[in-house]
């Protein structure tokens, strides 16, 4: 009942938005009350509504095809649905106090897209998986379309094509799966039932796996983020990254890794590469921009490379730091947007080389910047820490002959994320003031709070992380038990 | 005569009128080659036609009318190219009216 | 039968209406009223209630996979006339008459989605070629229209030619026309059958826009006005394909293996062809028309793949299909400027519009919530059955029709128009008809059981 | 050689060559008359085969009414001399290399099927005659026939809406 | 458990409180309270961690557990501390230290406006929370929390002025060379955990012991895990080649200089590898390497000291060779006397950083010696601790010094006689460039500008009282690790540490002792002279031939800018204007163009002409024919 009032709610909310043609005042404040409802239905699952009849919805739908539309929402799913529901309330808060065009239509495509996303998170009926996991892309195209910047048709256009090349391997994929089940069926513990011979789980394995691999993105199939990250308007950038991406992620740890066990362990030198490849190239990158945006999406380019390559260590204590991170990544990359939004807009550029010096004027906006950057760098002490900590040791562990060279090459990416983010905070926040910095950038107060929030959420979990843990512990467990290597080789 | 005959025959007729929708300019010229590749396949489904009389005559239990099925089908036919035949022509003339030319190789408004 | 029988006198009554009815609302509003008359007896055809008793001889088989595709025509033909009804009135003063040709041709639609002997499949071609070489010469000041009647009536006539070859040597081999008895090719002329076979795939995939045998299509969508090419590019094709399988699955089934690699081959040709010379135009009708070849190339994949999957994909193909793009030609059909620029800014001065066309072009693209993209989830699934890497080839093509679909979306959303004054009016009640189409697609593509039920129930 | 077979093979160059002659001729009168000497020899075929119903109508409806109309429209446009310009000739070429091809494939494909062995029966039979293909018509093939009435609406109505000037 | 060790997390919590004070408060607080937080948060911490020393001297040792840090399937990482001499007594440096240095900044700040003084007192409140978590923590990790939050506050206050982007230039490397370190440090906690499943220095230390050589721990796990906790430690103690950030780190404020890259951050890595000794004495290679690098880098950072003309550049540098002994010690299996160079080096380089800051005050902020001079009349409470810092660097008996100094050569010796060799040489040449440092300052005739001459001060007592304990403390200091041979059993340090630290058992003559330190002192003291002659008055000379090449640091900054920034900058430049757009970039869009092309290509078939569609579909029957008939029969 929960996933089905988590999914309904902004579908609701997004068909009133569509309808209703309000000014920006009523228009955010209704989006603002929706994800507060979500949030708190979200909140109430965490403490009350946790019975597996809560969590679980079926009822049959396209029944011809062997679909259903079921939702459970497991540890993982429960993780990805708080990131969800506690991005869109604070971005909604966060926008509060703006001018938009069009601000219903605006804000109904976001909720469509939370609903979208959320239904990703929730689905194990690979159909409606699929159906989900397009839905998310739509309102994305729309919004990064319509409010975006210069070159945005081009741009969101390729960005549409190119995820949707990558859903339709998948979507072949998910056909052929369906066709080998014992009752033709979508559903996902029917797949898990079919018995692949290696070659066969070799090709799926690559047809699912672009699929994910474009949505992250993993190197070499990034190119069309930065340039969607900076032509989006930035709560759009912010949603695609803190919670999108996350759907490529969730594609691995709940469709790919355990349904091709043994293929993930071959090809897991290959994707292990490229992730470790894409975090330093990633920061490399993101050390030439000038641009704050671009530097940010590089930057979450990297964090995903270092995100993948953990998913593919086969352990517990890489799934582990992998879902924490997920939580952790999406909070923190939020922070990063809201900051950059909040400088773009006050200053009216985001070229990191003609600003300067805002620290002296906004030591507040300063503060807030640097902690929520060190917390991207994963500074002790921070939320992302002890994602990445776990990442890295379960990436060492992994059972890949070249452990060493994945964990010291993504290590790199450690070093790398200092030097540009520290590189950041000082052309942006230090030197002396321009004649563009020179106006203070003074906080409205509901922008105070969202970010004292997510500075909160950072340090919470930086210092207690277990509760997160504790969430997702079954579903790594479990996760564990069917990617182990050495098991599975026992068994064949 | 060995059935053969009349499709190497038909085939030979339908062909030329084939290369003659191939060669020739004139929309007219075009649509009586077509005619005559209509005609070709309604020899041969006359031969057919007699061709199963005969075999039905040689077998054991007799069917009603064999081979009649060809010569009715050869009837719709024409039925079909008269029609055909009107309405081609209007549209022919139509165009002639507009462009005082059935050249297809005027035809040419319409491309990649 | 009984649709076949009345649209016929339906046609007769309409084409006599024009002397009686001079005002042409009257005439459009009896039009409709006779297709849902017929809708509702086709309904009723489907439910074991039949309006005379006559003996078909064999010619003809109405099985419910007939009446169910033909209730898809019938209610994509209402929607055409709802929503493209009035706009035959700028084609040209013979109003009645038009509609009585598409009465006829819907009679020829009937015969070839029904047909039982090759007879009655020529037959009902050649109803459907006849009034569609006039309607698509009917613009007749238009040279572009004159051409293509032209073209049209010569390639359709070549055409009939080929088939009828095919059906003679058929007729050689087999000594009758019955299209429903498959006999087994290896006792008798199987030479000559393999090329009947041959043949008849050639002019049906002629009939069907299939590549190499398309090349009339975008010239003749292109020409023919707007609101006829609507009609051709969906019901007719649709029909025809309802009678290609037939054909293969019912005639040809025991030959299979002989004519499954060709159908592949023509499938992966038509897609390549159809998808990226669309890519290229700069019309969006003659772009409609190449991509009316890519969608006949995935309707293709129901051929080659005669099982369940592909024929229940077929019905959902054909009734999204043809719903989304009767609405995309009937608001083609009032705008002045073809080309992508034409619908720039359209959803600021028609958001309804712009939605509904949004939707119908999703769905053509195939995007999931769309009746488009169970329908080619169906015919991919069928073809997986198969071979994976035809499927493979057809997802690729699907995202390059995301190519020239979106331009369309781009232009409406994200562009603004140069020229307010270009910016097309509608009738009132067009944006509220088009979005009930839309929804239907939309509905189709959440609940497909309720138009797949028809075949069980 | 019986008298039939002499028949046959007169019968058989003589639609050939016709045959060839209107697709050659410059002249589209020409072409028309050659075409009508095709249709004769080919009625000459169906009586050889004893269909004398159709021999008939092909004369009277083709070879009478069809031609006619060509003729006249070929009048009506004034298009009676050589004034159709040659094609390219690589597509003359083209064209007539390819319809070879057809020719040649098909032949091959067709000269060891099974049937050749089978006859035509020629000068007999009663299919062909007027009273056996009405009855036959007029009883099982009643629906096509009155399917086809439709065609013939449409082409009516066609003929009109296109012919007529507005 | 001893009941003062519940008290244990008062000690990072109250500056962690204090941090929160200042931190927030900046705007509302005035300076006075500011300080008193500042200072008064450090000194209770001091006080509770002078009640836990007691407890631990009397053989008392706990781990104390607080809640789970990380704990999943396999793997637990409690946030627990771990009180042992060890511990006990680097909290007695931190606090001690840092409450003095404390009360120094209140003057030494007091120019700052009274948001950046709280500010100010923040970063170093949270400096010292986190060096007093990576001194308590019980296990790597939470060690690692600490390192890495020094390395934090140690960018924060380099940066402090951070108007000067010279300063935060400075911050960046400090805190990228630091992470340089941070990810082998990492590394090697990474491969603890995997092998031994823990991260704890008890489990961890009996697991190795336990398991050392067998499948288990191999020897190459050793040398791993050995050399990357070592490459760690070269980061944040500023050891070859990871050294040159700390010399600029001299842009922060001075009293940060004294703290954090003098007395307490830069021992870290000695106290993480002292922490680690049982994993080391395993691992003989790593031993040999440190003892190496280390010497290396005393060796380097001396010679570079000797020409330097920045009184804090000096200091830097000859903390960066400070440092080298410490590591030639540990190096060498001494690694108690590593802790007491450790614990003596904080006492007099924080006095002779917090005299030199008086220097600057006085000078109003001219820190080029060359501009000094003859100061000794005008700043007599400076010059005097000065002096005593210098001595006590120098190494002469019985300051504290020459006690940890000899311990660490008599190490040297036994383990290496050359490096013994080039270690005394250093030490001449340490005292050589203190006391260059110290005629140059203070003796002479002053060089500066009249207005600097005239604003002339001896520091307000805030600023001289911390000098005059350091002072005392630096001749005191290394009294309680005096040598056998000089005292019988006044060895207190050693018995104090063997619980946690093991030490060599060589036994060397006393005879040879007495002649390795009358070595060192009679060398120091012609060094003193030697340089009281070149430097008594100063005449500035062009530097040639090997003394330029020591003024420009060996060019080593240089060499890494060529060597590393250069090439990873000009990669990145690569990456960004090539490869991504013209080639990975290029590969998408070349797929784009490519269906665009074959667009254009194919539409040409459509070429509008009845005559080619026909010619087209017959070639296409005749192929399918053809094929059909004569190739797939």
């Amino acid at each position: 009942m929960v996933v089905l009032l988590l999914l309904l709610i902004p579908l609701i909310g997004a068909c009133f938005l569509f309808l209703y043609k309000g000014d920006y005042r009523f228009a955010s404040n209704a989006a603002l009350r929706v994800s507060l409802a979500s949030l708190l239905v979200m909140g109430a699952r965490l403490f009350y509504w946790n019975t597996p009849e809560m969590l679980t919805f079926s009822v049959p739908w396209l029944t011809s095809l062997g679909s259903s539309f079921s939702l459970r929402m497991d540890g993982l799913g429960t993780m990805l649905s708080i990131l969800t529901t506690a991005s869109y309330f604070l971005l909604f808060w966060y926008l509060k106090d703006r001018s938009i065009e069009r601000p219903a239509t605006f804000f109904a495509w976001l909720l469509l897209a939370q609903v979208g996303m959320l239904g990703v998170f929730l689905a194990i009926d690979s159909l409606l998986f699929y159906f989900f996991w397009e839905l998310a892309l739509i309102p994305m195209y729309f919004l990064a379309s319509q409010w975006g910047g210069v070159r945005r048709i081009p741009v969101t256009f390729k960005f549409f094509i190119y995820t949707f090349l990558g859903s339709v391997f998948m979507l072949i994929g998910i056909l052929y799966l369906q066709s080998k089940t014992a009752d033709h069926s979508f559903a996902l513990e029917s797949i898990k039932k079919i018995r692949l011979s290696s070659d066969q789980q070799s090709w799926l394995f690559w047809l699912f796996f672009i699929a994910f691999a474009i949505k992250l993105p993993v190197f070499p199939f990034h190119t069309w983020q930065p340039d969607t990250y900076e032509e989006s308007p930035t709560p759009v950038t912010a949603i695609l990254s803190a919670v999108m991406v996350k759907m490529g992620i969730l594609g691995l740890l709940r469709w790919l890794l355990p349904l091709f066990p043994i293929a993930s362990y071959m090809w897991g030198d290959v994707v292990m590469s490229m992730a470790v490849v894409g975090i330093v190239y990633a920061s490399f990158l993101a050390m030439q921009q000038t641009d704050l945006k671009r530097l940010v999406a590089y930057s979450s380019i990297a964090h995903i490379g270092l995100m993948t390559a953990g998913a593919f260590a086969l352990n517990n204590m890489a799934y582990q730091g992998l879902q924490l991170q997920l939580f952790t990544h999406g909070i923190n990359i939020l922070g990063m947007w809201i900051l950059a939004d909040l400088i773009e807009r006050k200053m009216g550029t985001r070229k990191i080389d003609s600003l300067g010096g805002i620290a002296q004027q906004s030591p507040t906006l300063t503060i807030f910047f640097v902690i929520i950057a060190l917390a991207n760098i994963a500074l002790p002490l921070t939320n992302a820490f002890v994602g990445e900590f776990l990442l890295f040791n379960g990436i060492l562990a992994t059972p890949s002959n070249y452990y060493w060279v994945f964990a010291g090459v993504g290590g790199l990416g450690i070093i790398f994320s200092a030097v540009y983010t520290l590189k950041m905070i000082r052309a942006i926040f230090y030197g002396e003031v321009n004649a563009i910095t020179q106006k203070p950038i003074v906080l409205e107060s509901h922008e105070c709070w969202v970010l004292s929030v997510i500075v909160g959420l950072i340090l919470f979990f930086g210092i207690y992380p277990q509760p997160l843990l504790d969430m997702t512990a079954d579903f790594s467990k479990e996760l564990f038990s069917l990617t182990d290597i050495t098991s599975l080789f026992r068994k064949s | 005569m060995p059935i053969n005959y009349y499709l190497f025959l038909a085939i030979a007729l339908f062909s030329i009128g084939v290369v003659g929708v191939l060669t020739r300019r004139n929309a007219i010229i075009i649509f009586m080659c077509i005619e005559l590749m209509l005609n070709a396949v309604n020899l041969l489904l006359v031969a057919f036609s007699k061709m199963h009389y005969k075999q039905a005559a040689a077998a054991a239990i007799p069917i009603a009318n064999p081979g009649i099925d060809g010569q009715l089908f050869v009837f719709f036919i024409m039925v079909v190219a008269a029609a055909e035949v009107s309405v081609g022509l209007a549209i022919i003339v139509m165009l002639y009216r507009n462009i005082h030319s059935v050249d297809i190789n005027f035809l040419n408004r319409l491309k990649h | 039968m009984n649709a076949l029988l009345v649209s016929a006198i339906l046609g007769v009554l309409l084409m006599l209406s024009s002397v009686f009815i001079k005002n042409k609302s009257y005439i459009h509003t009896l039009a409709l009223a006779g297709l849902a008359g017929l809708f509702m007896l086709n309904l009723a055809e489907l439910n074991g209630w039949l309006l005379f008793e006559i003996d078909l001889k064999g010619m003809l088989r109405f099985d419910r996979y007939a009446l169910v595709m033909n209730a898809i025509m019938l209610a994509s033909l209402f929607f055409y006339l709802l929503l493209s009804g009035r706009a035959m009135e700028k084609v040209g003063p013979h109003y009645a008459d038009y509609l009585a040709l598409l009465f006829f041709i819907c009679a020829g639609l009937f015969m070839v989605t029904g047909y039982a002997s090759l007879l009655i499949l020529f037959l009902g071609i050649e109803v459907i070629s006849i009034p569609l070489y006039i309607l698509t010469g009917s613009d007749k000041r238009n040279l572009k229209s004159n051409e293509a009647a032209l073209k049209y009536f010569l390639l359709g006539s070549f055409s009939t030619g080929l088939l009828l070859l095919g059906i003679a040597f058929f007729y050689g081999a087999r000594g009758n026309f019955s299209a429903t008895v498959s006999v087994d090719p290896t006792v008798v002329g199987s030479s000559l059958q393999l090329a009947s076979l041959l043949l008849l795939l050639f002019a049906m995939s002629f009939k069907v826009s299939v590549a190499p045998f398309h090349f009339w299509t975008p010239d003749v969508y292109d020409g023919a006005p707007t609101v006829f090419t609507s009609f051709m590019a969906t019901i007719v094709k649709v029909a025809l394909f309802a009678a290609f399988v037939r054909l293969f699955e019912d005639t040809f089934s025991l030959q299979f293996s002989i004519w499954q690699p060709w159908v592949a081959g023509f499938v992966v040709l038509t897609l390549l062809i159809g998808n990226l010379t669309a890519v290229f135009q700069q019309s969006v009708k003659r772009m409609l028309a190449y991509s009316s070849i890519a969608q006949a190339g995935f309707m293709l994949l129901a051929v080659y793949a005669i099982n369940g999957d592909s024929k229940e994909g077929l019905l959902l193909y054909a009734a999204s299909y043809s719903l989304a793009t009767i609405g995309i030609f009937a608001v083609l059909s009032h705008l002045q400027d073809y080309t992508f620029d034409g619908f720039n800014g359209l959803a600021k001065k028609q958001p309804v519009v712009a939605a509904s066309l949004a939707i119908f072009f999703l769905s053509l693209a195939g995007i999931p919530l769309t009746g488009g993209f169970l329908a080619k989830l169906f015919m991919i699934k069928a073809a997986l059955a198969y071979q994976p890497w035809l499927a493979i080839v057809a997802v690729i093509m699907a995202v390059v029709s995301v190519f020239y679909y979106f331009r369309v979306i781009q232009a409406m959303y994200f562009r603004s128009a140069d020229d307010q004054e270009m910016m097309p009016e509608f009738p009132k009640s067009f944006p509220i008809l088009l979005l009930v189409t839309a929804l239907l697609v939309v509905l189709l593509g959440i609940f497909p059981e309720t138009l797949l039920g028809l075949l069980y129930f | 050689m019986s008298i039939s077979a002499i028949l046959f093979w007169v019968l058989s160059v003589a639609a050939l060559f016709s045959a060839l002659m209107v697709v050659t001729s410059r002249n589209p009168i020409h072409s028309v008359i050659w075409l009508i000497v095709t249709f004769f020899a080919i009625s000459g075929h169906y009586i050889l085969l004893n269909a004398q119903f159709l021999a008939v109508v092909n004369i009277i409806v083709y070879a009478g009414a069809i031609m006619v109309l060509f003729l006249f429209v070929i009048m009506l446009m004034n298009l009676n001399k050589e004034s159709e310009p040659a094609r390219h000739r690589w597509l003359q070429l083209a064209g007539g290399v390819s319809g070879g091809a057809l020719l040649l494939v098909l032949v091959a494909a067709l000269k060891d099927t099974e049937l050749k062995s089978q006859q035509s029966l020629m000068l007999e039979g009663n299919t062909g005659l007027i009273k056996t293909l009405g009855q036959e018509l007029f009883s099982n093939y009643v629906i096509p026939f009155e399917l086809s009435s439709i065609l013939f609406l449409s082409a009516m109505v066609g003929a009109v809406l296109i012919g007529k000037k507005d | 458990m001893q009941s003062s060790f519940q008290l244990a997390f008062l000690i990072p919590l109250l500056p962690l409180i204090g941090f929160l004070i200042n931190g927030l408060g900046r705007n509302q607080l005035s300076k006075q309270w500011s300080g008193l937080i500042g200072a008064g948060t450090i000194m209770g911490s001091f006080l509770v961690s002078l009640f836990i020393f007691q407890s631990v001297e009397s053989g008392n040792t706990a781990v104390v557990s607080y809640f789970d840090f990380i704990r999943i399937e396999g793997l637990r990482i409690p946030f627990a501390f771990q009180i042992d001499a060890l511990s006990s007594l680097f909290l007695l440096i931190i606090t001690g230290i840092g409450f003095l240095i404390h009360v120094y900044s209140i003057s030494y700040m007091h120019e700052e406006s009274s948001s950046s003084f709280a500010r100010y007192f923040s970063y170093l409140n949270l400096f010292v929370f986190s060096m007093l978590l990576l001194v308590l923590g019980s296990n790597y990790v939470v060690l690692f929390i600490g390192w890495e939050g020094v390395g934090l506050c140690s960018y924060l206050l380099i940066g402090f002025w951070f108007k000067n982007q010279v300063y935060t230039k400075a911050a960046n490397k400090a805190f990228i060379m630091n992470r340089i370190g941070d990810l082998a440090f990492l590394l090697a906690i990474f491969w603890l955990i995997i092998k031994t499943g823990s991260a704890s220095f008890q489990e961890v230390f009996e697991f190795v012991q336990g398991n050392q050589g067998t499948s288990k721990f191999t020897a190459t796990d050793i040398t791993v895990v050995s050399l990357l906790l070592f490459i760690g430690a070269t980061g944040k103690s500023a050891q070859l080649p990871l050294y040159t950030w700390l010399p600029d780190a001299m842009a922060g404020p001075t009293p940060v200089s004294a703290l954090i890259h003098a007395a307490t951050m830069v021992t870290a890595g000695i106290y993480m590898i002292a922490r680690s000794n049982i994993i080391y004495s395993l691992a003989p290679f790593t031993l040999t390497l440190i003892s190496w690098v280390g010497l290396a880098t005393a060796l380097l950072a001396a010679t570079i000291a000797l020409r330097q003309y920045d009184i804090k550049k000096v200091l830097a540098y000859s903390t960066v060779s400070q440092l080298g002994f410490m590591f030639l010690a540990l190096g060498s299996g001494a690694y108690v006397a590593a802790v007491f160079h450790v614990l003596t080096h904080a006492f007099f380089k924080a006095l002779l950083f917090l005299g030199s800051g008086s220097v600057i005050h006085a000078m109003g902020g001219e820190q080029d010696i060359r501009k000094m001079g003859g100061l000794s009349g005008k700043l007599k409470i400076t010059y005097v601790t000065f002096l005593i810092g210098c001595l006590a660097i120098a190494g002469l008996p019985p300051l504290s010094g020459f006690f940890s100094k000899d311990a660490i050569l008599l190490s040297a010796f036994l383990h290496q006689p050359l490096q013994y060799g080039i270690a005394l040489f250093t030490a001449f040449l340490t005292a050589f460039y203190m006391f260059r440092l110290l005629f140059l300052t203070f003796h002479g005739s002053f060089r500066g500008t009249a207005e600097q001459q005239a604003h002339l001060h001896e520091s307000p007592a805030l600023m001289t009282i911390p000098l005059i304990v350091l002072a005392l403390l630096s001749v005191v200091g290394g009294w309680i690790g005096i040598p056998a041979v000089l005292m019988h059993e006044a060895d207190w340090l050693g018995s104090f540490l063997a619980p946690v630290l093991s030490s060599s058992t060589h036994e060397v003559s006393h005879a040879t002792e007495w002649m390795l330190m009358s070595l060192s002192v009679v060398g120091v003291l012609l060094t003193i002279g030697f340089a009281w002659f070149l430097f008594r008055n100063y005449r500035e000379r062009e530097s040639k031939g090997l003394l330029r090449f020591f003024e420009h640091k060996w060019y080593v900054d240089e060499l890494y800018d060529r060597l590393i920034v250069k090439p990873i900058f000009y990669l990145g430049r690569l990456l960004k204007e090539w490869v991504e757009p013209r080639f990975i970039d290029a590969l998408v869009n070349g797929v784009g163009k490519t269906v665009q092309l074959a667009g254009r290509q194919i539409r040409f078939l459509q070429s509008g002409q009845i005559g080619s569609y026909v010619l087209l579909m017959v070639l296409a029957m005749v192929t399918v024919l053809l094929v059909q008939f004569f190739i797939r029969k």
